[in-house]
């Protein structure tokens, strides 16, 4: 089997899984579940099987899909370091997280639509991984949006799933439209778009690198990693199965944004990613602040994952794509580990999401809460964690360039420990504040396993020489460069010094200022404007809300009216009435009077005469 | 002496119409209508068509005329009809209208500047047919040997129009027996 | 002219389902299984037959047509012989006419409507109307067959249609007969204007490709090709009969008309307007786009204010034409060749969403979205199906719609002059999403509505009967079909295309240094 | 009598071959035998008479047509030029046949529901068509005349046929009116040619200027003499009336709803066909050298023709008064042909092939009229069309036929003459005409599909307006449906009517 | 005889007019019918004038066709007049618009 195959394999185990349960296994959940896990796991191994076989010159595969004139759309691998990092980090966290969801989603009707879903995911976003070509990109990119907006809007009858899959979905393709045209315009740029096809150009003649498609394309990234303007789609998509928030809205779906920079860095100019790096800092910092202001566990989890993809787009910005890359797979590592924990604890809480309705989890759920702690940690950068590496190389990139960045990213890096310090304190500790926290009990194995595995990744994901040589090529590469600027020993240590007294202070301050197991939010009580104002999220949704409900739907409205009153009514009815009108005047002609008609005998032969004798030079 | 003559009888057709027209009463009408056609076969002798002048009385002023007033009398319409006096609207029209097929007539006839005159020739006795057509005659027998030569399929035909208007006048007035 | 075998089988396609509707017609008191199989015939075989002559499609007949059939009918006079054959544009959507032809049909068959032998009848009527439009080279049979199959659509709207069918039925087939009747004096324009004798495509072809005629000239046939196959199309301005007259036809007449009848202006402006007249086209260029993105943006909009179900499918439908007259204005084989693709999977995916409807309706007694809700849960295969359908129509990739909407848009970045249309265009894909997407909220989602609760409960709600499975999958697995593999339509035709309309190399060629092959990341051999 | 004039004018009876003429003959005689039928036949048998009529004029259908087979083609001139012959004129004697057997049919048909005279009805009706048939051979203005004469006249009688109704009578009386004063105008313009052309002070002047052909050589010399156009005009004034056209078009509507619905069917077809084939002799024979006057005065009446037609046929409800006003429109069309005779000579025979399809479909509908009429057929509405489609499916299958094909629509006949019309007319180049004809149709889709909807589309009305009459038998379904057949075959394959050259 | 073609002309075309203004003028129909009549007299007189003129016979001939014709016509049309007399009592062309619209 060549790995060429092996890739193809990689790619469609998952789509031959969601067939086969779309037309076979749709009353059979079980059977469904075991099939898409099975799938799961396929990918790791072919995965590692297309690993081991790429050799250092990566796996390079192309076929043509549609040719119109100069037109053509070919499909292809391009299974280099950066997408053997990335599709190792999908196939197995996402293999976890199958697993995780056979305990999870034990006890739910539609199971066999859920796993359909996985499975349908698993392909597309190995398709973004593998693809070699940017419209490549874009199918799968647009595949991805639509299985999200499936497994979104899994709970069909659940009208906030209903909204929020509409609305991840519609948020999506307004990214998208940047994107699409981005693609057409780089085609009849650089005449086509293979990615390493466009690289060769742009290092023969960086002339051709365009600041507009750039931009145009990293729309895309916008829509699909939440960032600023179209973050709002992201904490309501935590409408779906916690299982799902944790594959696609964390670990991979919203990092694929950031694959897709990394992929592309080479078509983008300063400017652009100056831009995208303060774009980045802004939403870590939007995010961190916006998480305060929520009580849903998962919604916290959701904005610290927007801030996380803010600091994967900083990383990026200030032209170290490794760190971001790097950055994202930790964050993957223990997003995911977060998100499940989340998961088994609602759970075991039966499917209680507000935290000030929990409390005293520890005691129930140890092995859950442990995990979750390390999560926490990780998140938090503390030293050693694999969060700390990845955090802590983009601070010293930031430090290294600009102040601005670094002092938003280190207050950002405070945030971050703060609402998660907010999170253990008032989640774990303290007593249960309902009955269903008392309830609550630990999960079964297969929800463990995947908690125990992805916590033990959290803490050793971010030594390097621990990974496969083959991957994270470009990250080594990235480090060596930060590494290689002047200063960064010193920017070494303040970061260290900085970053460890952002997290301890964010972890002891929530510790005091919330207290262990408070009943309700203090800062509410304490400062009611305040805390209103970080809920109010700078009142995104509502701005949006009024545009669509007020704006777009009346003036789609008005417009309706004119078509059916003045297209409709007046041309098309109009002259009708007029024909009809008229008829009715000849009609009325027939006086039935033989002298009536004996008048048109006489004007006829005066009009005749009259004709001949040329009265009527009209003629 | 003959120019006068035209003129007389010219204005007789004309006047006799002309009251025909106007005359409220249709039997005075139908007695102006004799005259005109009366007239009418004069101004026929003045161009030698002695043979149509005289069909013309037989049949116009004898038969035609004749059964009209035989009609008008069976109906007893012949109380006068006076209305169209008062409906000013009909006689404004009428008069309009009439006046612009006069002038139009007029400005076609009056003058000979758009038909040439031509002189008149002589009338022949035995009429020889050299050229196409008859010469001008008033010898009857030409008349009819041309309607049984060149116009025979014609006359055949207005034999079966004349059979075709009595079957008409047969099928619309007879009265309805009841069968069927 | 040797006529092949094959040319029979192609005359087959047309001749079967019309016998077989005389047939059905006259079979009034057949009971009903053998109706239904007589007919099933008659909607079956022009599929079969459309498959085989796909298989046996010669493409090196570039210029040329396959199965080439030509018979006189007596109208030799002025040029006009039944001439019937293929060409690797026709043949698409010949195919797509077998294949919603035969979903109609499957549909039609087991549906409850009186009279069903004459509404069959009309049915395979106007598909045998259908297959000829595309398989005739004879401009004139061509419009001659268009006109066949319209006919029917009246009378069915008329007998079945819904509320308010009387005025609809009317007023849609003036309106088309005017669209019509503007492209048939086009046609009869440029038999006399041309001066060659004969309304063969083939002959005015290769006639007009050696002396063209005038600018004004090919301007003003133009116009008239334009406005009138612009009005079947619903071109903007002019696409007031689509949306009423859609909501209220029966589904069978929907599906047939919207499906691929309304593609017979597409497909004359595509293979008859713009190859020989490609001045007229470059004169009302303009014109054109405004009233596209009038169809794209006006209409979308318009499409958004929708609650009726069938009436907002009706105006998707109107919009999404503009994409293909997009298409068209680039005049360049990359534009016509997504017009191409566009046609087929829009015609695939507009027949399936307003089957769906139908099925809705029967279920939720309404076609207003505003009261439904909660459907999915008691009928889900429904449910995928129509998401099915409107990811399709949104052009989402893996259905063939994607392929078309893409291939217009990067044929609209080739040129400088066009290169701005792009995003306005684009913007059309986002109105889609939402008015699809709502539509698929209301009517599926959330809780149920109200009124709608008691409907739900009653136990007329099941999912999808097989007779209305089988109809559907046709419909999506074409579509997938189209989706996964467009090199089958675009192979063929970017070769015939290639013939048609002018080619010139647009593709900037820079050059390209190979990548030093260092342990970068990025080490890549270009192929 | 000199020997001169004798042989002279037995040059002329020399050319008074009187087989030319067999099949008037023929009918004259049928017409005269069956007046002796019904004398000499007991009257419980006189349900003969019509088969008679029908029969015999098939028969002589029969032997028209093996002479038109055995006919050179070539024009040729009989009975001293009075009548002339072409391959024009014997595909219209057929075709003037064809119609008064169908209004034979159409009358056994409307008579059985009338207490009236029966035979004279088919007498009138076939002397009509042997003087329709000698009419569109006429050559000379005698001869126009005195057929045209003997049509009218027979016509004021069949209008008034049905003599204890009113109606009818009332619609006699005012074709009657109307048609003299017409002939009157028609006369004057005849005179004035015949005088004009025959003045010894102009030059060409003929001897014998009644003659198309001497008047032709005439008018070719001079063609901007004043009187000359007046009488032209006043002639074709006097076809207007004829064949409906505008201004001569009024009497129409009323005249068709009053006469006997077979009457109205043979005026339609049959009368308005004479008008224009005499029209389109006139225009490229004598008329020719004034066509460049003569175009843009019909062109203006076409216009006006088409769009009075439809517009006024759009809101009427009575279902005569429809098919008179739409017979109107149809005049329109076929003027926009005529013009284009002038300058294409294949044009004639795209208006002799409108003319047949036009025939098929009126018959078809004026049958279905025939049928459903009680014996008060002045006021058919289309209410009483409502639900035909399932009290009558045969009858309203041949209506839905006969009305598409009246409307233009493939696969029927009426889209095929259409189709011959709009190409000729193109050819001459007449784009205005086109356009306006384009407008006539579009509206005509209106009125015609409306009736078909009142057909089909039925709101389930109570049965009460049903219309009871008598159950067809095969031999009315074997009429109509050849009407019907014909129609669709002529749409699919025109080349079963072997017209256009 | 010194008058002219035209002079007899003119007196037709005047005939001619006249008879047409019975036509419009009058409400009798029994009157309305002789004007017809008389409009056919004068069309007589001017084919005389011009047979006359031209010299040639033809249009005697067609006179003599016309009076054929013109009687058939006037029978035809008073019998049908008597019938419709008979049914409404009337031959005022005002009363005998039944047949309108």
């Amino acid at each position: 089997m060549t790995a060429t195959q092996t890739l193809l394999f990689a790619l469609l185990t998952p789509l031959a899984s969601a067939t086969l349960i779309a037309f076979f296994l749709r009353r059979r959940g079980a059977l469904a579940s075991y099939v898409s896990v099975a799938a799961a796991a396929a990918i790791f191994v072919f995965t590692v099987l297309a690993i081991r076989d790429m050799g250092d010159e990566g796996i390079v595969a192309s076929w043509d899909w549609l040719t119109f004139g100069n037109f053509n759309v070919s499909m292809g691998f391009l299974f280099d370091g950066t997408s053997a990092t990335m599709l190792t980090m999908v196939a197995f966290v996402g293999f976890l997280i199958h697993v995780f969801s056979l305990g999870y989603m034990a006890d739910d009707g539609a199971r066999a639509r859920f796993f359909g879903g996985l499975s349908i995911f698993m392909f597309s976003m190995i398709g973004i991984i593998l693809a070699d070509n940017l419209i490549m990109i874009f199918i799968f990119w647009e595949l991805v949006g639509f299985s999200s907006y499936m497994l979104i809007g899994h709970y069909l009858n659940t009208e906030e799933a209903a909204a929020a899959s509409k609305k991840a979905f519609i948020v999506n393709r307004i990214g998208d439209l940047g994107f699409l045209v981005g693609i057409v315009y780089a085609y009849w740029h650089f005449g086509t778009t293979n990615l390493s096809e466009m690289q060769g150009i742009i290092l023969a003649n960086s002339g051709l690198i365009s600041a507009t498609i750039a931009a145009l394309l990293a729309c895309g990234f916008i829509g699909k990693s939440a960032q600023f303007p179209l973050h709002v789609w992201l904490p309501d998509a935590m409408a779906g199965p916690t299982p799902v928030s944790a594959l696609i809205h964390a670990a991979t779906m919203v990092a694929a944004g950031v694959y897709f920079l990394i992929r592309i860095e080479f078509l983008f100019p300063d400017s652009i990613k100056c831009a995208i790096a303060i774009l980045g800092t802004s939403v870590a910092v939007y995010a961190g602040f916006s998480a305060y202001g929520q009580n849903d566990i998962k919604k916290i989890l959701a904005y610290s994952t927007l801030s996380q993809l803010g600091y994967m787009a900083a990383a990026f910005g200030l032209g170290f794509p490794g760190i971001a890359l790097f950055h994202l797979i930790t964050h993957a590592f223990f997003k995911a580990l977060l998100f499940l924990g989340a998961g088994s604890i609602i759970h075991g809480c039966h499917h209680e999401q507000d935290i000030f309705k929990m409390g005293g989890i520890f005691k129930k759920m140890p092995i859950t809460s442990i995990t979750f702690l390390i999560g926490v940690l990780a998140l938090c950068g503390v030293y050693g964690l694999s969060g700390f590496f990845s955090k802590d190389a983009i601070l010293i990139a930031a430090g290294l360039q600009g102040n601005v960045l670094f002092a938003m990213l280190t207050l950002g890096a405070f945030l971050t420990a703060g609402y998660m310090g907010r999170l253990v304190w008032i989640v774990f500790f303290g007593k249960p504040k309902s009955k269903a926290a008392e309830k609550a009990h630990e999960s079964g194995f297969t929800m463990l396993l995947p908690l125990v595995v992805l916590a033990a990744l959290s803490v050793v994901g971010g030594y390097m020489n621990l990974w496969p040589e083959q991957l994270g090529g470009i990250i080594r590469g990235s480090k060596d460069a930060l590494h290689h600027l002047d200063g960064y020993d010193a920017m070494h240590h303040t970061v260290l010094i900085l970053g460890s007294a952002a997290c301890i202070v964010g972890l002891l301050g929530s510790f005091f200022f919330y207290g262990v197991g408070a009943t309700e939010d203090r800062l509410e009580k304490k400062a009611g404007p305040v805390y209103g104002f970080l809920k109010a999220r700078l009142w995104f949704d509502e701005i949006y809300g009024y545009y669509v409900a007020k704006i777009q739907q009346r003036f789609a409205n008005l417009l309706s009216v004119l078509d059916i009153f003045v297209i409709k009514g007046i041309f098309v009815r109009g002259t009708a009435g007029v024909v009809g009108l008229l008829g009715l005047g000849s009609k009325s002609l027939h006086v039935g009077n033989i002298h009536g008609y004996v008048y048109w005998f006489l004007i006829g032969l005066i009009f005749f005469w009259g004709v001949a004798s040329g009265l009527f030079k009209a003629f | 002496m003959i120019d006068i003559l035209f003129y007389v009888f010219a204005a007789t057709v004309l006047i006799s119409a002309l009251v025909m027209v106007i005359a409220p009463n249709a039997v005075n009408a139908a007695m102006a209508m004799i005259v005109s056609f009366i007239g009418t076969a004069a101004l026929f002798v003045l161009l030698e068509a002695y043979f149509l002048a005289i069909l013309q009385v037989l049949v116009y002023a004898g038969a035609v005329m004749v059964l009209f007033l035989f009609i008008i009398m069976l109906l007893d319409v012949d109380k006068s009809e006076t209305s169209y006096f008062n409906d000013k609207m009909t006689l404004g029209a009428s008069i309009i209208g009439f006046g612009m097929v006069v002038v139009l007539v007029c400005s076609a006839f009056l003058g000979g500047n758009h038909l040439p005159e031509p002189g008149l020739l002589p009338v022949i006795e035995n009429p020889t047919g050299e050229g196409l057509g008859i010469e001008y005659t008033t010898s009857t027998k030409s008349f009819g040997y041309s309607l049984f030569t060149k116009y025979m399929l014609p006359f055949q035909v207005a034999g079966f129009l004349l059979l075709a208007a009595m079957i008409g006048v047969i099928v619309v007035s007879k009265k309805q027996e009841e069968n069927s | 002219m040797e006529h092949d075998t094959n040319s029979f089988i192609l005359l087959a396609a047309i001749l079967v389902p019309l016998v077989t509707g005389v047939i059905a017609l006259l079979g009034g008191r057949l009971n009903t299984s053998a109706l239904r199989s007589i007919s099933a015939l008659g909607f079956g075989i022009p599929l079969i037959i459309g498959i085989y002559l796909f298989c046996n499609f010669d493409a090196s007949l570039i210029g040329e047509y396959n199965f080439e059939l030509r018979a006189p009918t007596g109208l030799e006079s002025i040029g006009i012989y039944l001439h019937l054959g293929l060409n690797a544009i026709s043949l698409p959507l010949f195919l797509l006419a077998g294949v919603v032809g035969l979903a109609a049909g499957l549909y039609a068959m087991n549906s409850k409507a009186e009279r069903l032998n004459l509404y069959l009848a009309l049915l395979l009527f106007m598909l045998g109307g259908l297959m000829g439009t595309f398989a005739s080279v004879d401009v004139f049979f061509f419009y001659f067959f268009h006109e066949f199959a319209l006919i029917p659509t009246f009378i069915m709207i008329g007998i079945w249609g819904g509320a308010g069918r009387r005025g609809a039925a009317i007023e849609m087939t003036i309106y088309l007969t005017v669209g019509a009747l503007l492209s048939l004096l086009g046609l009869i324009a440029l038999y006399v204007t041309s001066g060659v004798d004969s309304f063969s495509l083939l002959e005015l072809r290769n006639y007009l490709s050696e002396q063209p005629l005038s600018e004004t000239v090919q301007s003003n046939i133009f116009a008239l090709l334009l406005f009138g196959f612009g009005i079947l199309v619903s071109l903007f301005p002019f696409h007031s009969w689509a949306p009423k007259g859609y909501a209220v036809a029966p589904s069978g007449a929907a599906m047939l008309h919207a499906g691929v009848l309304k593609k017979f202006g597409l497909y004359g402006l595509l293979q008859i307007a713009y190859p020989l007249l490609p001045e007229g086209g470059e004169h009302w260029f303009s014109l054109i786009v405004w009233l596209a993105l009038g169809n794209i943006l006006f209409i979308g909009l318009v499409t958004i204010a929708q609650k009726d179900l069938k009436m907002m499918l009706g105006y998707s439908s109107v919009m999404h034409m503009g994409y293909a007259f997009l298409g068209l204005v680039t005049f360049s084989v990359v534009g016509v060749g997504g017009a191409l693709l566009m046609m087929v999977a829009h015609g695939l995916s507009v027949a399936l969403l307003f089957m769906l409807a139908t099925c809705i309706y029967h279920r939720s007694q309404t076609f207003d979205m505003s009261a439904m809700g909660g459907l999915a849960t008691k009928a889900p295969v429904l449910a995928a199906f129509f998401v099915a359908g409107t990811m399709a129509s949104i052009g989402l990739p893996g259905f063939g719609n994607f392929w078309g909407e893409f291939t217009i848009f990067a044929a609209l970045a080739e040129t400088e002059h066009t290169r701005w249309l792009v995003a306005p265009a684009a913007i059309g894909i986002i109105i889609s999403a939402i008015y699809g997407l709502r539509a698929v909220a209301n009517i599926f989602f959330g809780q149920p509505k109200e009124v709608f609760v008691a409907q739900l409960e009653s136990d007329t709600v099941v999912d999808l009967k097989l007779s209305e499975k089988v109809p559907a999958l046709i419909l999506i697995i074409a579509l997938v079909i189209t989706g996964l593999f467009p090199r089958l339509l675009s192979d063929n035709a970017n070769s015939e295309l290639a013939n048609l309309y002018p080619v010139e190399d647009t593709l900037p060629h820079h050059e390209v240094m190979t990548l030093p092959s260092t342990t970068d990341a990025h080490k890549e051999l270009t192929h | 009598m000199n020997e001169l004039l004798a042989e002279f004018l037995h040059g002329y009876a020399a050319t008074n071959e009187w087989t030319v003429i067999m099949p008037e003959i023929m009918l004259a005689i049928l017409a005269l035998g069956m007046l002796g039928a019904e004398m000499v036949l007991p009257k419980n048998s006189h349900g003969l008479i019509p088969r008679l009529a029908m029969w015999g004029q098939a028969l002589i259908l029969v032997v028209l047509l093996s002479a038109g087979c055995s006919f050179g083609g070539d024009p040729k001139g009989y009975f001293s030029g009075m009548i002339e012959q072409t391959n024009v004129t014997h595909m219209m004697r057929a075709f003037f046949l064809v119609c008064s057997i169908f209004v034979c049919y159409l009358g056994q048909i409307y008579l059985s529901k009338q207490n009236l005279a029966k035979t004279e009805f088919y007498h009138l009706v076939i002397i009509i068509a042997a003087a329709m048939m000698l009419l569109v051979q006429s050559a000379h203005f005698v001869m126009l005349f005195v057929a045209l004469e003997t049509v009218t006249v027979a016509f004021y009688v069949l209008v008034a046929y049905c003599r204890n109704n009113s109606l009818s009578l009332e619609a006699g009386l005012k074709y009657l009116v109307l048609g003299a004063l017409s002939s009157g105008i028609l006369l004057f313009g005849i005179v004035l040619l015949y005088g004009v052309a025959g003045n010894p002070e102009l030059a060409g002047f003929s001897r014998d200027s009644l003659a198309y052909g001497e008047l032709a050589k005439f008018i070719e010399l001079n063609p901007d003499n004043l009187l000359v156009k007046v009488g032209a005009l006043l002639v074709i004034a006097g076809i207007c009336f004829k064949i409906g056209a505008v201004p001569f078009q009024i009497w129409v509507p009323d005249v068709y709803q009053g006469a006997p619905t077979p009457v109205t069917a043979y005026l339609a077809v049959a009368s308005k066909a004479a008008g224009f084939i005499v029209l389109l002799t006139l225009v490229r024979g004598p008329l020719a050298g004034l066509s460049e006057f003569l175009v843009p005065v019909l062109s203006f009446i076409a216009a006006v023709t088409i769009l009075f037609g439809n517009i006024t046929a759009v809101t009427q409800r009575n279902v005569k008064r429809l098919m008179g006003l739409s017979g109107i429109a149809h005049a329109g069309y076929l003027l926009v042909g005529v013009i284009a005779a002038l300058t294409i000579d294949w044009a004639v025979y795209a208006v002799i092939f409108y003319l047949v399809t036009y025939l098929l479909a009126s018959f078809a509908v004026f049958g279905v009229m025939a049928h459903l009429a009680d014996s008060a057929d002045a006021n058919q509405e289309l209410e009483h069309y409502q639900d035909l489609a399932r009290k009558r499916p045969f009858l309203s299958g041949i209506l839905t036929c006969g009305l598409g094909s009246l409307a233009g629509i493939p696969p029927l006949g009426g889209f095929i003459g259409k189709l011959f019309l709009f190409v000729a007319a193109f050819q001459a180049g007449l784009y205005g005409l086109l356009a306006i004809s384009v407008i006539g149709v579009v509206i005509s889709i209106y009125y015609y599909f409306g009736w078909i909807r009142e057909c089909y589309f039925g709101t389930q009305v109570a049965e009460s307006e049903s219309v009871e009459s008598a159950p067809l038998l095969t031999a009315d379904r074997v009429m109509l449906g050849a009407l019907v057949l014909g129609t669709i075959a002529i749409g699919l394959v025109p080349a079963v009517l072997p017209i256009i050259p | 005889m010194t008058i002219g073609l035209n002079a007899f002309l003119l007196v037709s075309g005047l005939l001619f007019a006249i008879g047409l203004l019975g036509v419009i003028l009058r409400k009798n129909t029994l009157v309305i019918y002789m004007s017809l009549e008389l409009m056919l007299n004068a069309v007589n007189i001017a084919l005389v004038a011009f047979s006359r003129y031209n010299g040639t016979m033809d249009g005697n001939i067609f006179v003599f066709f016309i009076i054929t014709v013109a009687a058939a016509e006037v029978a035809v049309g008073l019998a049908i007049i008597v019938a419709l007399f008979r049914r409404r009592q009337s031959v005022m062309v005002d009363q005998l618009n039944a047949l309108s619209r």
